[in-house]
């Protein structure tokens, strides 16, 4: 199909430049339409994952099994007033859920869905993604100023120090990847993370980088603004931080965005760390076992590995969303400066050194294979256990209050 | 996921600046989502530490003191409910063993263990929505639920037992106002039974939670001086390592014949109010087991039984549900004047009445424990961070409709 | 070292003890009660809407007493008004409560002497209009059968002329 | 100001007695009930007036219902002629410490109660706080009572020590009193409170306002003597 579209814009006599936008804009289209749709079942799947783990039914009134249920707050929410209150900046308000909402979109664009379904295929798509989703906390912080409201000003002023704080240990942790696969391209990633023919042995979680991995994890759910890291709309603090003013429409772009981005977040930890649309066998199972080799039924099959993959990590930080308190501040800063980023450094270096000593086996791209489970573990994380021990020794009075704070809990009476 | 680099913050710690700001002062409340009901609190923020906090209370002021002048006192009894809605079996056994003891009225055995066990699963039902809330302040939504899901078991024992789920009204001077529905026991025993797991459920989820002691653990220290010197009482107070219980100190119902434990903290933070409230469910049910186990008469079905046998012991005064039956319209108690101090879930929960010989009180009192424990709140939050401050506020465990009366 | 260890070893399983406890819910049976297709199973004493019993016959069971009025706490809720006629026998003119303003405490019920003023366990009271909430004698009034029947089921004696 | 004191100057003593002689009759307004009842409540309204003219001979005939109250009846007797109370723990521990205490004897909950001169407020107090016999370290409640010819303020103190309570009575004399707030910093809130509702002043508080009431209310709810007709209370006229 897209060969067809591709050879009739090629056909119009259009000049090559342009026929590159047509096409990037209309996958572009097509995919935020699949977002739109991904966004809207994930609103109904999150009440009714947090029903279920709290013994309820969650929203079944609206259409089968509450289906319709998000279309109905939609249409709910596009009719409601617009509610301005004196004071207001209206330009920032107004811009405010404009600016949020349009980056995470456009991360779609170059996000690898499946083998074609793929806006802009850039050789540095994933340093564009990291720009893009840092732009949108601006969005946050205008909405904080312009709200003219204290509970949103402190939730704008929180956010922003939490989006500089995790940019960095997300980004750190991504330059692993981009290490080991020796590339910024995303779809090169997927494919190099395919190359060991191991399936989820040779995804990059598991066999070269389960530390980049887990630091991924945290500081993406602290980047999406996520609980326990929520501070910007913590509600039992900030009512419900930087869009407490907001209503209607304007309001309904926080929402959808602010899903958006978690869904972006988790399609992306999918395609750097568990091997995008691969299946979890190695290669695709309707080629790999059933020889079919029909190009559009083997995207079908990509698109619902990735999607898979990705709800399982949403269904996860629904159920972590469900259990965990939230954190402090300056806990979260804390966890950020202080864990998160020396372990990423270190995590860098060690795989640093890796590609040095793979280097010297040859290969570009580090591949998981027979040979990777020894040599990384072995390598990597024996100088990653050295340095980190040196870290301590160095900088152990950090944690020193922690451990006391230990101490006392065991010597507690109660 | 694990938290490791926070440390507990210290006052002053954060306070260096140079740079010229301005304070803030954000107006928490009356309605805010953590507040607990209509408070308002007056918080000077600088940045996110709390510079001063003043408390404005007397929104949810029903003037209950008042509405006594003008109500025979079993007119009045309703209105108490309405004290504190919680935990209002107190509230009326506060009331009632005041009139009790003012008049001298004997109260049989049977009442006072019934008493007893009411007053024990409101006692969980209060620390349950406790647990809840706190726990929805500190950012988990799913321990609400569950501590909601328990709840509803209790209270629909209590509707069994009064005909309502919360505003009971069930206690009379000198009795119950009619005896356990047949079978009520085995149903409490069963929720009795059932509930330890749910318990150990709540705390395989909170209790060593890395961000639930990262939150709590160090957090508004209150050192037993500071408690007792601002009225605090209850597990607020126990938890700073006083051992004050009433039930334990001066028994009244039929506490000393039950057997229990009064936990205990030492740092008097948040995390050991946390505790000494849990322990004290574990206690509660102990007592309901024991209560149940000796209520004299044992289950209605049982009595009724041997009533209807001719038993003439089944008849005898220990076993009635009144000590004596009084016109209940017309009830005048004697001129005299009553304290008394009952231990209620949130700490010493008072009432005092004065008596002129009419079918009215002359003047009645409510000692609201939440009203000596939410003014200790402005001293613990000096030099804490905001979010600190739902933390102790639902640590302190604060239900305003009884500061407020 | 050790102790570092361990707060991230343990933090990382107490963690993930409470999210399994947590999943664990998801396999349990919702507990909601999806109220107006499942009606809440209530008990015999619940203080719902008040009503009058009469006599098996239809006739009026009350007399007039002003009992419950004297002891409701919410002022000139329940008014009664009645005569005697030849025979002396109470007539009652006019019965109104204000459930608007009704706290279901229950002690009318309680006091009343001839049983007459119960309480049914009928719960959903909402009206467009204050007014229609000032429920009259007819309104109040049971017929004979389902007095009857309330009595049977409450443990009462059937009313016997 | 000045419209509030006015309002809060006591009423004339007899309009007050008048006012509460006609609740009972209200009561008896209301026509004959069950008959077992009525006949018990008619004896147990009369009592009241029986019990003042002759003790002693209507005791002996009353049910056991009224027992129990009869040695309650005669209490207001003894206030005209007083044989004072015994004297409790605590109110010789006050008189040996050279304070004037008057003993009241116990409440029904068998707490002694204690009237102290409101110059001695404080001193009582701080005594009563640190002395090792009495430890009253807990200050459970201030309690404000309306007494129509006087303004009385009840302390009820309780020791975390020796686990027992004591009333301390204080009166008002022109709607004064000193504040403990600095014996119990408790005392705050419960002073307050107390000048909200009865409008007595504290003198030494830091901080004395209103509590419970907005702050531009008029008069003091609880005072016997308050006009419930305020025209500001009728916010909802049916």
């Amino acid at each position: 199909m897209h060969d067809l579209i591709y050879r009739l814009l090629m056909n119009l006599g259009l000049p090559v430049e342009l026929i590159f936008f047509i096409w990037a804009g209309l996958m572009f289209v097509v995919i935020s339409l699949v977002g739109q749709v991904a966004v809207v079942f994930m609103v109904l799947m999150e009440r009714k994952v947090l029903a279920w783990i709290t013994q309820r039914k969650g929203p079944n009134r609206v259409g089968p099994w509450g289906l319709l249920q998000t279309v109905a707050d939609g249409v709910k929410l596009l009719f409601k007033e617009d509610i301005m209150i004196p004071g207001q900046d209206k330009f920032l308000f107004t811009a405010a859920p404009i600016l949020f909402f349009a980056p995470t979109f456009v991360i779609y664009a170059l996000l690898p869905f499946t083998d074609k379904l793929l806006g802009l295929n850039l050789p540095i798509g994933l340093l564009l993604i990291f720009a893009l989703s840092s732009l949108s906390v601006v969005g946050i912080v205008l909405a904080g100023w312009g709200s003219n409201n204290k509970y949103s000003l402190i939730g704008g002023m929180r956010s922003a120090a939490q989006a500089i704080s995790y940019e960095i240990p997300l980004v750190l942790s991504a330059l692993g990847v981009a290490l080991a696969a020796g590339t910024l391209n995303l779809k090169t990633i997927i494919e190099s993370q395919n190359a060991g023919q191991y399936g989820i042995f040779s995804w990059y979680w598991l066999s070269i980088l389960p530390l980049s991995f887990v630091i991924f994890w945290s500081s993406s759910i602290a980047e999406v603004n996520r609980s326990p890291f929520d501070l910007p709309e913590a509600e039992s603090e900030l009512v419900s931080g930087y869009n407490t003013e907001y209503t209607g429409m304007k309001f309904a772009l926080f929402f959808l965005a602010e899903y958006a981005s978690l869904f972006g977040m988790s399609v992306l930890m999918v395609i750097l760390f568990f091997g995008g649309y691969y299946s979890p066998f190695g290669g695709l199972l309707l080629q790999k076992w059933f020889h079919i080799n029909d190009p559009i039924l083997l995207e079908f099959e990509m698109a619902t590995w990735l999607i898979i993959k990705t709800y399982i990590f949403i269904a996860l930080a629904m159920l972590i969303r469900g259990t965990l308190p939230r954190l402090k501040p300056d806990q979260l800063m804390g966890f950020s400066w202080k864990f998160l980023i020396p372990l990423s450094l270190v995590n860098i270096l060690s795989i640093a050194i890796l590609k040095l000593t793979w280097i010297g086996t040859g290969l570009k791209t580090i591949q998981a294979g027979p040979f990777t489970f020894v040599v990384p573990y072995i390598v990597a994380y024996g100088v990653l256990a050295i340095v980190l021990f040196l870290i301590l020794v160095i900088f152990g009075n950090i944690f020193k209050r922690k451990v006391i704070s230990r101490i006392q809990l065991q010597q507690r009476t109660v | 996921m694990a938290t490791t680099a926070t440390n507990i913050p210290q006052q002053g710690v954060f306070l260096e600046k140079d740079i010229d700001t301005n304070d803030m002062v954000v107006n928490i409340g009356p309605q805010h989502p953590s507040t607990h009901g209509v408070l308002r609190l007056i918080t000077t923020l600088d940045g996110e530490i709390v510079k001063n906090i003043e408390p404005v209370i007397g929104y949810l002021h029903r003037s209950k003191e008042k509405m006594a002048e003008s109500r025979s006192l079993y007119q009045y009894q309703p209105t108490i409910d309405r004290v504190e809605y919680l935990s209002s079996f107190f509230d009326h056994y506060a009331f009632v063993s005041t009139v009790e003891a003012i008049a001298e009225l004997e109260v049989p055995k049977r009442v006072q263990y019934i008493r007893m066990i009411t007053m024990e699963l409101n006692r969980i039902t209060s620390h349950l929505l406790w647990f809840g809330t706190f726990l929805l302040d500190l950012g988990a939504s799913s321990p609400m639920f569950y501590a909601f899901r328990e709840r509803e078991k209790i209270l629909k024992l209590f509707e069994d037992l009064t005909g309502a789920r919360m505003m009971y009204n069930y206690y009379r001077f000198g009795g119950v106002i009619a005896d356990m529905p047949e079978g009520w026991l085995d149903k409490v025993r069963k929720v009795v039974d059932e509930f330890p797991d749910r318990l150990d459920e709540y705390e395989a989820i909170v209790t060593k939670n890395p961000i639930f002691l990262d939150r709590t653990i160090g957090i508004g220290i209150m050192s037993a001086e500071m408690a007792l010197a601002n009225g605090v009482t209850g597990p607020s107070l126990r938890a700073s390592g006083i051992k004050l219980d009433l039930r334990k100190t001066n028994p009244y119902c039929s506490y000393d014949e039950v057997d229990f434990d009064v936990p205990v903290g030492n740092t008097g933070d948040c995390y050991d109010r946390y505790r000494v409230r849990f322990q004290e469910m574990r206690e509660s049910l102990k007592i309901i087991r024991q209560a149940i186990d000796k209520i004299p008469g044992g289950d209605t079905a049982e009595l009724n039984k041997r009533r209807a046998a001719g038993d003439e012991t089944a008849n005898e005064m220990d076993l009635q549900i009144y000590g004596k039956k009084i016109n209940l319209i017309t009830y005048k108690p004697p001129k005299g004047e009553g304290s008394t101090i009952v231990e209620s879930p949130r700490g010493f929960l008072g009432c005092y009445i004065i008596t002129d010989g009419s079918p009215k009180a002359y003047r009645i009192k409510w000692r609201g424990a939440s009203f000596s424990n939410l003014s200790v709140l402005a001293p613990l939050m000096k030099g804490l961070l905001f979010p600190d401050l739902m933390a102790i506020f639902g640590s302190i465990d604060v239900i305003l409709p009884e500061v407020d009366r | 070292m050790s102790v570092l260890d361990n707060k991230v070893v343990s933090g990382v399983v107490e963690v993930g003890r409470g999210l399994a406890t947590v999943a664990k819910h998801l396999f349990r049976p919702p507990v909601t009660l999806e109220y107006p297709e499942v009606m809440p199973d209530l008990s015999d004493r619940f203080h719902g809407r008040l009503s009058l019993l009469t006599k098996s016959g239809g006739e009026d069971l009350c007399i007039g007493c002003q009992a419950c009025a004297r002891v409701c706490p919410c002022g000139d809720l329940i008014q009664i008004e009645m005569h005697r006629d030849e025979q002396k026998v109470p007539v009652i003119d006019r019965f109104t409560i204000d459930l608007g303003r009704c706290i279901f405490c229950g002690n009318c019920t309680e006091v009343c002497p001839v049983d007459c003023i119960k309480m049914q366990d009928d719960f959903e009271l909402a009206e467009y209009s204050r007014e229609a909430l000032v429920l009259d004698k007819y309104a109040l009034s049971l017929s004979g059968e389902e007095s009857d029947e309330y009595r049977v089921r409450h443990g009462l004696e059937k009313h016997v002329e | 100001m000045s419209n509030e004191k006015e309002k809060n100057n006591p009423q004339e003593p007899n309009e007050v007695e008048a006012s509460l002689e006609t609740t009972p009759s209200a009561e008896e307004k209301a026509p004959e009930e069950k008959p077992k009842k009525a006949v018990k409540a008619k004896k147990s309204e009369d009592s009241d007036e029986v019990a003042k003219a002759a003790p002693k001979k209507e005791v002996a005939a009353q049910t056991t219902e009224d027992k129990a109250a009869a040695p309650k009846e005669v209490a207001p007797k003894k206030e005209e002629t007083p044989p004072p109370p015994e004297p409790g723990k605590y109110g010789e521990l006050l008189q040996a410490n050279g304070f004037s205490p008057t003993h009241l004897g116990k409440d029904a909950k068998g707490t002694e109660m204690v009237d102290i001169k409101s110059t001695e407020l404080r001193e009582v107090s701080e005594f009563l706080r640190d002395n090792s016999a009495s430890k009253f370290d807990l200050l459970v409640y201030v309690a404000g009572v309306d007494w129509k010819d006087r303004l009385e303020v009840v302390y009820y103190l309780y020791s975390t020590q020796s686990f027992e309570s004591l009333i301390l009575k204080a009166t008002a004399a022109d709607e004064k009193l000193p504040s403990v707030t600095s014996v119990w910093p408790t005392a705050d809130w419960h002073e307050r409170e107390t000048y909200d509702l009865f409008g007595i002043t504290f003198e030494g508080h830091p901080n004395l306002k209103r509590i419970l009431m907005p702050s531009d209310w008029l008069g003091f709810p609880l005072r016997k003597d308050y006009k419930v007709e305020d025209p500001r209370l009728v916010w909802n006229e049916r």
